[in-house]
């Protein structure tokens, strides 16, 4: 399931409700979680809010794309992406990415890979709100 | 030959505006369309760009009724 | 924190506990998590529970070692490790690895890190009840 | 010289028993302890072996009061 979310939300929450939908139980050995949280920091400033700018309709479509690619080259038994957008704070979770395998290799492999095509090419924009005005960030940092 | 064409983030801000609606000649490209609506300042080279939310080189040709966007490197995650 | 646990446990509820305790707010931007459950078929058959073994004491401090070598090699903020031992059912979890850093590549590299190593050499022992009999588990299956 | 030996998981099942205490000579070795609880029952490649909760080898000395266990290879996570 691919969401994009206009407000807060818990990730752990998140998991535990998806988790308990799925009709896999006893299936999968292995869960792997990324989550994406907003910091108070970042480039040498205090950052107090962020603006999360998206494509409607294009950004979804491209995290189906990530996704299915994903399950082309892993065998994914289910998967949850969650993206928030619009106004956030410190602390907010921002992204979370959460594979269902049989296996660990393919969940570890799986979730960094949907992350890492996630923040390079998903269309996203952060606008961080620092104590003296505003700014773009300008590149996400390749991992 | 009518485009939809649409502008996110710092490249919304530096335009003034989200979007543009031209008439294009019969055959055209994404750099073209750039052209028409930049008057004249050249494409930033990270500058991004999308036909019908799918991600396309500059050179890629429009056709009538698409929607092309142009943004800047992507910071989401 | 590490934690030996003999009943059930909900990661997503302990993540959301134990997150909710630490003094990071707004310092981490990356969380990543892995969870082990418990599946109900394993090598070609039908698993009905397990019971997992280990040496009170050596399991603990081995555990303590590879967290600590995980924090020599990356910068983490925090960590959780938990694993069950004694008698377990298909669909529970078995153990969950959780690490908290500011950045994306050190979260994923620190979190798989800890669970190969897990894996590899801490002294937990699995036997599965099937539906004639137990056997002893032989070895992990290398990442 | 007195040892406690302890025995895990399948090899604790082989055995029959979780442990043994021992007295050895003065000088001993983690495979002479394997020598003297096992009636001369070679060990086998995959056997673990540990003094005091530390992984060794087979040949690491031991000492008064040492904790020496033997199990098979980990399965855990």
């Amino acid at each position: 399931m691919i969401q994009l979310r206009e407000s807060r939300f818990d990730p752990w929450l998140e998991l535990q409700a998806y988790q308990d939908s799925l009709a896999i139980k006893g299936k999968y050995g292995a869960t792997a979680v990324f989550v994406g949280s907003m910091r108070d920091f970042n480039e040498g400033d205090e950052v107090r809010a962020m603006t999360l700018e998206h494509y409607p309709g294009m950004t979804e479509q491209y995290l189906d794309k990530i996704v299915h690619e994903a399950v082309q080259k892993w065998p994914l038994l289910d998967s949850l992406v969650i993206h928030r957008v619009g106004d956030i704070l410190p602390d907010d979770s921002i992204v979370l990415v959460a594979v269902w395998c049989a296996h660990r290799a393919s969940a570890f492999d799986a979730s960094r890979y949907i992350m890492e095509e996630l923040k390079s090419n998903a269309p996203f924009w952060k606008k961080e709100t620092l104590t003296e005005g505003t700014r773009w960030v300008e590149k996400n940092t390749p991992s | 030959m009518s485009i939809t064409v649409l502008y996110f983030a710092s490249l919304r801000e530096q335009m003034g505006r989200a979007d543009d609606h031209i008439e294009a000649g019969t055959a055209t490209t994404v750099s073209e369309v750039w052209s028409r609506i930049s008057e004249g300042v050249e494409m930033p080279a990270n500058i991004l760009c999308s036909i019908n939310k799918e991600y396309v080189d500059a050179g890629h040709s429009v056709k009538d009724g698409d929607e092309v966007a142009f943004f800047p490197p992507v910071t989401g995650g």
